[in-house]
């Protein structure tokens, strides 16, 4: 068992997977030779030399093709896209080629790549460095959509992307990259599409994600002293969604809470609200309620970042107020 | 090749006169690729003409994309290619996707949207893939399959296959972002790509000309990327399989990529909607007798193959174009459980538990 | 009045703008010369000229960025992307630049243009030519988004879009181009943010956009004669959204069902259902439903592609399996 | 201008060696100007000096890039634009910002995201913009910024105003695909854009050279836009302010837009974050041994300007940035209700009735 920030989970998980299968190649700016800007790949370069360790241009672009061309023939590429607001550039090639080839030749063609991103705010990055944008990618028929939220879970996700044979989605969270955590010695792989109780409870089923997970543990913990027994669940994987594990906790409980950095319209929590509206209908005691950031690009001042992220007490509030509607 | 200039309603563009094509008589190629290509114009010919028959019927869904006048290139570079190289075509593939073998029957069954189509009805004509022969794939959308040709081009050089990706485009795609991404990653890792630009003069309806900085849209640019100006004649079968021939070996012996500019025209409109009328008259005239397949034919008589065994190959073309159409008019209607197959590894199309 | 093609409208729309104001310019690929691929900008060279109406290179981000470039300088540009699919190629330029400059300037740019695209299925062009990504806009702050589904609403709308002072993503659905209506004389002007109720009815309300509109309509026609009244409310306007039509609709009706083409996740339809859940939650009789093609890239084979595009028949016997719910 | 090549880890780089700056002192520039452009030259350097100070005490928040080592590129443009010509800078904006005439006061306090910041502490560093003085934003996601320039051109070739749109960007960005589009649709349409490649050699801290297939990454694609090649030395102010003139009166008059690459180096990191240690130590060296502000100083001493004037400027810099430091940091944190305004133009954020 080793303490391990969530940075460095993310190169323990490529490194357990470089190891053992030497097909697997990672690309992107300044991956190699600098480790990546937020050091998530550390110490790559001289383990598995710069064949496999690619830097490449400012070309994001070329940078997923390249990643789509290799996987298609043979290899199992690991592109980063440096900042998740950044898929923007290359959407196309996300969306429109590596989603939808597959499908598209009836099965002829094989998309086993990831590609990983930093995504989220709280760094005070401003409107186009601090996008959650899972749910782009999860409304696009195609992509698996991955998020960790904590140090031991980047490695046991990052094996189990880098071994499917679907293109996943990878975003890391910025806001976690210092956060610590326990990670087991020796192999970890997990399953894609699990999601995971962090804390049972029986009056409201609190679903978060990334940055949002350790917020609403928090919030849980406070609402407790008031006597509201809070079930918090990370979602993790948005495709495949575990709608078991969240459909027969809001059954359970009667009441849904997302907790989503995202904007709010079509953030991944109306896909939730919207599947636990539809089959959980009869048991829902409450309204199903969205805690979002607002519809609004983030600003970068901390005090108006911290002001529209859903922070604890927000969620507090939030949970407090939808339950006792 | 001569470019004199003739003008019209969009403003002043090339037109090719005919040069003097029988200087390339002596160009080294033996006579049994030279047969093998006329074999291969006359495919795409006859295959083209076919599909466009069919669409007149009303029996091609969707749309298409001909290119008729435009079959010397890949014909040219089906003959050069190595078996295992990567075809990357564009929504104007039948030409591409044929001339690497892959047979016409499949092909015309999925442009009918039919069960035995080569993706068994869920691509359609714009995206023609036969993994099997290394067609990797047709692509519709303006410039992303340059990226990814890349990709399999640095496969390959990791794998130390010796295989050699190539990708084709239209001249109109030489103007997007991803040309630029894509040539600029292939020069500096020298990777085994070979760029082809099939300059036909125009986008959709635009005369490329209209809208690009540079005379030559490909060729222009190859210096911005390290790389030689290679502008050919797109209309000479002999002049793409030289080409082709010495632009796979470079990038197969570690060179780096190629950028090839082919000058050609296409006989018809963009696609099935378009009859093409925004071209001069003049113009489109001077291409007819310009043609691929004539001038080919012209000279296979000038170095002395007999008019009946070119009519043989024709004939026999002919019949396996009819032989395909009725097994492609066979085929059943794909099952729409095919649908939901297909979205993820595992066959299907769930994304949840 | 006079009967239009939906095509039509579109350039009668554009024709009453740019009369009317002559810093409204257009661009786009072939939109000069040839009148545009769907000829919906048909004559518009001829009477505006060469200045004013630009045949561009096929570069989306140039095409974008000139227009927003034009935009924050004084200019009120319609841009056309060709097909919506291919928003992909410069996503960034309209989710990063275009949607996000007048809140991190504070206010002091503006970005008075409008995107034109044709979207959605049922034309057999595969993967690649057919999707409605009126949900991928939806989900992104600062941009407005409408999908007219009457060659009336078409002039209309385009007149409020373009006479807006934000950025407006307008997308005509191919599979309408051909259809006719009626379109009064004279200058038609809408409102951004109205839906319409395009039927009456009290049993269950159904939303619906696009070419899903007159297939809405039809399917109510079928059930009025089972005995189910429908309404059928045309959304037309994603964002901003008339919530207040929408949602007092529901809170009558007690049903919601929406019909929307988007594959199933995140689709427009997933936002208002997680609106009634919440905001009509008393009110609901049964649970919301949404009609959406399944979650898969479009086939292109025409039996393939009509049995996952929400059809008049799935649309009758979805509605009546909830209202019996 | 000499280019050897040093060699470290990453590869060879080129190095600039101080090249015989004395016979740039006869360049046709007028005094007053040479005066104004060291002005402009120390509130650049004082300004960036002091960010990196407020930085290192913990009030910059998010991250801020600096241009020390590079002012003398936005000093010359600075000095030579036209009052409504337009600029268009990247996140590394802060000099291109204040040589527009914007003060230093809410330049610093948005850096300290304050209410009195230059977009009330809505954008940041990355996003500086004063619409009042040309200043069109600074963008931060590498490229697009190009082809909003772009726009800005042509809406001024429209209404016939004379403006010229300036657009700032480094080496790395020459590699993305809106660079090409940029470029080709400027040229393509003659609009009076300037683009100006700021070559400091590193996008992050990848070298340029490493990932690029030519020598030049700005001046070696001119070609392919039908443009010349324009190389200088961007640490000479006289140069620049040359080199801004010529390029801003041809394209004003109507002759298309103009690339510039001007050579150049940062003395610190990439971003606050980067110590910049990837760089050889020796090539660091021989850069801050260039420096743009001493070259320009002693090259004032050569020409006679007397020290006590040179102190007597560098000092009332050194004030101004004092009392805009006092502003700044005096600056309220903004009302949190001010997070929900200016998406929209009504002033709102609402997306609903
Ligand atoms: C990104 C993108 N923009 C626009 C289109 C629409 N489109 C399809 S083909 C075409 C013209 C392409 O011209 P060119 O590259 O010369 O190829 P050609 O069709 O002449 O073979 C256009 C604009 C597209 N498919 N993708
Ligand atoms: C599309 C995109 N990719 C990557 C980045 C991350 N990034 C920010 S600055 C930078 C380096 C840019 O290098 P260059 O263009 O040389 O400018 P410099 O910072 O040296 O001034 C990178 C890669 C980005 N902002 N946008
Ligand atoms: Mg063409
Ligand atoms: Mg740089």
């Amino acid at each position: 068992m080793a303490e391990l920030t969530y940075r460095q989970a993310v190169a323990r998980g490529l490194s357990q997977e470089m190891d053992r299968d030497e097909r697997v190649l990672l690309l992107g700016e300044d991956v190699a030779g600098a480790g990546g800007v937020f050091k998530t790949t550390a110490g790559l370069l001289d383990r598995f030399g710069p064949e496999r360790v690619l830097d490449t241009p400012i070309a994001e672009q070329a940078i997923l093709g390249a990643a789509m061309g290799a996987a298609m023939t043979g290899m199992r590429p690991v592109a980063e896209i440096m900042f998740a607001d950044f898929f923007a550039v290359c959407w196309d090639i996300v969306v429109n080629e590596i989603a939808k080839m597959r499908y598209m030749t009836n099965g002829q063609l094989s998309m086993p790549l990831v590609i990983k991103s930093g995504g989220g705010g709280s760094l005070r990055l401003g409107a186009q460095h601090s996008q959650s944008i899972e749910n782009w990618a999860m409304a696009v028929p195609g992509l698996k959509v991955v998020t960790p939220s904590t140090p031991r879970d980047v490695v046991g996700l990052m094996a189990a992307a880098v071994r499917c044979d679907d293109p996943v989605l990878f975003f890391e969270h910025k806001g976690l990259y210092a956060a610590k955590g326990a990670v087991p010695d020796g192999e970890i792989v997990d399953e894609l599409g699990r999601a995971v109780v962090r804390r049972p409870g029986r009056d409201a089923t609190v679903a978060a994600l990334g940055l949002m997970v350790p917020r609403a543990l928090e919030a849980a913990g406070l609402l407790a002293t008031e006597g509201i027994d809070v079930e918090v669940i990370d979602v993790r994987s948005l495709v495949p969604l575990d709608t078991r594990t969240l459909l027969s906790s809001v059954s359970r409980t009667g009441r849904l809470f997302t907790v989503e950095e995202n904007p709010r319209l079509l953030g991944w929590g109306a896909e939730l609200v919207s599947l636990a509206a539809d089959e959980c209908f009869w048991d829902l005691e409450t309204p199903c309620r969205r805690i979002t950031t607002p519809h609004i690009p983030l600003p970068s001042a901390d005090n108006l970042e911290d002001a529209v992220l859903p922070s604890v007490a927000r969620i507090v509030e939030e949970v407090r107020k939808g339950v006792h509607t | 090749m001569t470019l004199p200039l003739a003008s019209h309603d969009y403003g002043a563009h090339p037109t090719v006169l005919p040069p003097s094509v029988t200087a390339r008589d002596r160009l080294q190629v033996p006579q049994e690729t030279r047969i093998d290509l006329y074999r291969r114009l006359q495919e795409l010919r006859q295959f083209e003409k076919r599909a466009y028959d069919l669409f007149l019927q009303q029996l091609v869904k969707g749309t298409s994309h001909l290119s008729l006048g435009m079959e010397a290139i890949a014909a040219g570079f089906g003959a050069a290619m190595r078996k295992d190289d990567y075809t990357f075509a564009t929504y104007r593939g039948h030409a591409h996707t044929l001339s690497r073998g892959v047979p016409m029957a499949p092909v015309l069954a999925e442009l009918l949207g039919r069960a035995n189509g080569l993706m068994g009805g869920k691509g359609g004509s714009m995206h023609l893939t036969s993994v099997e022969h290394g067609v990797m794939g047709s692509y519709a959308i303006i410039g992303a399959h340059l990226c990814v040709a890349n990709g399999a081009a640095w496969s390959a050089k990791l794998r130390g296959s010796g295989q050699v990706a190539v990708c084709f485009f239209g001249d109109g795609t030489t103007n997007i972002g991803a040309f630029h991404e894509a040539l600029n990653f292939a020069a500096a890792f020298r990777l085994p790509t070979v760029f082809v630009c099939e300059n036909n003069l125009y986008m959709e309806y635009t005369p490329i000309r209209d809208v690009t900085a540079v005379e030559r849209p490909a060729a222009d640019r190859a210096a911005a990327y390290g790389l030689e100006p290679l502008h050919v004649d797109g209309n000479d079968a002999d002049v793409m399989y030289t080409t082709a021939a010495t632009a796979l070996a470079r990038a197969r012996e570690g060179a780096g990529p190629v950028l090839v500019e082919a000058v050609t025209y296409r006989h018809g409109g963009h696609s099935r909607a378009d009859p093409g009328k925004y071209r001069p008259a003049e113009e489109v005239a001077a291409w007819q007798a310009y043609d691929p397949v004539h001038l080919y034919r012209d000279r296979l008589t000038r170095l002395g193959v007999a008019e009946e065994d070119l009519a043989r190959i024709e004939a026999e073309v002919g019949r396996r174009v009819d032989e395909a159409t009725a097994e492609a008019k066979s085929g059943p209607l794909p099952d729409t459980a095919e649908a939901f197959t297909d979205v993820w590894a595992d066959g299907g199309s769930s994304w949840r538990n």
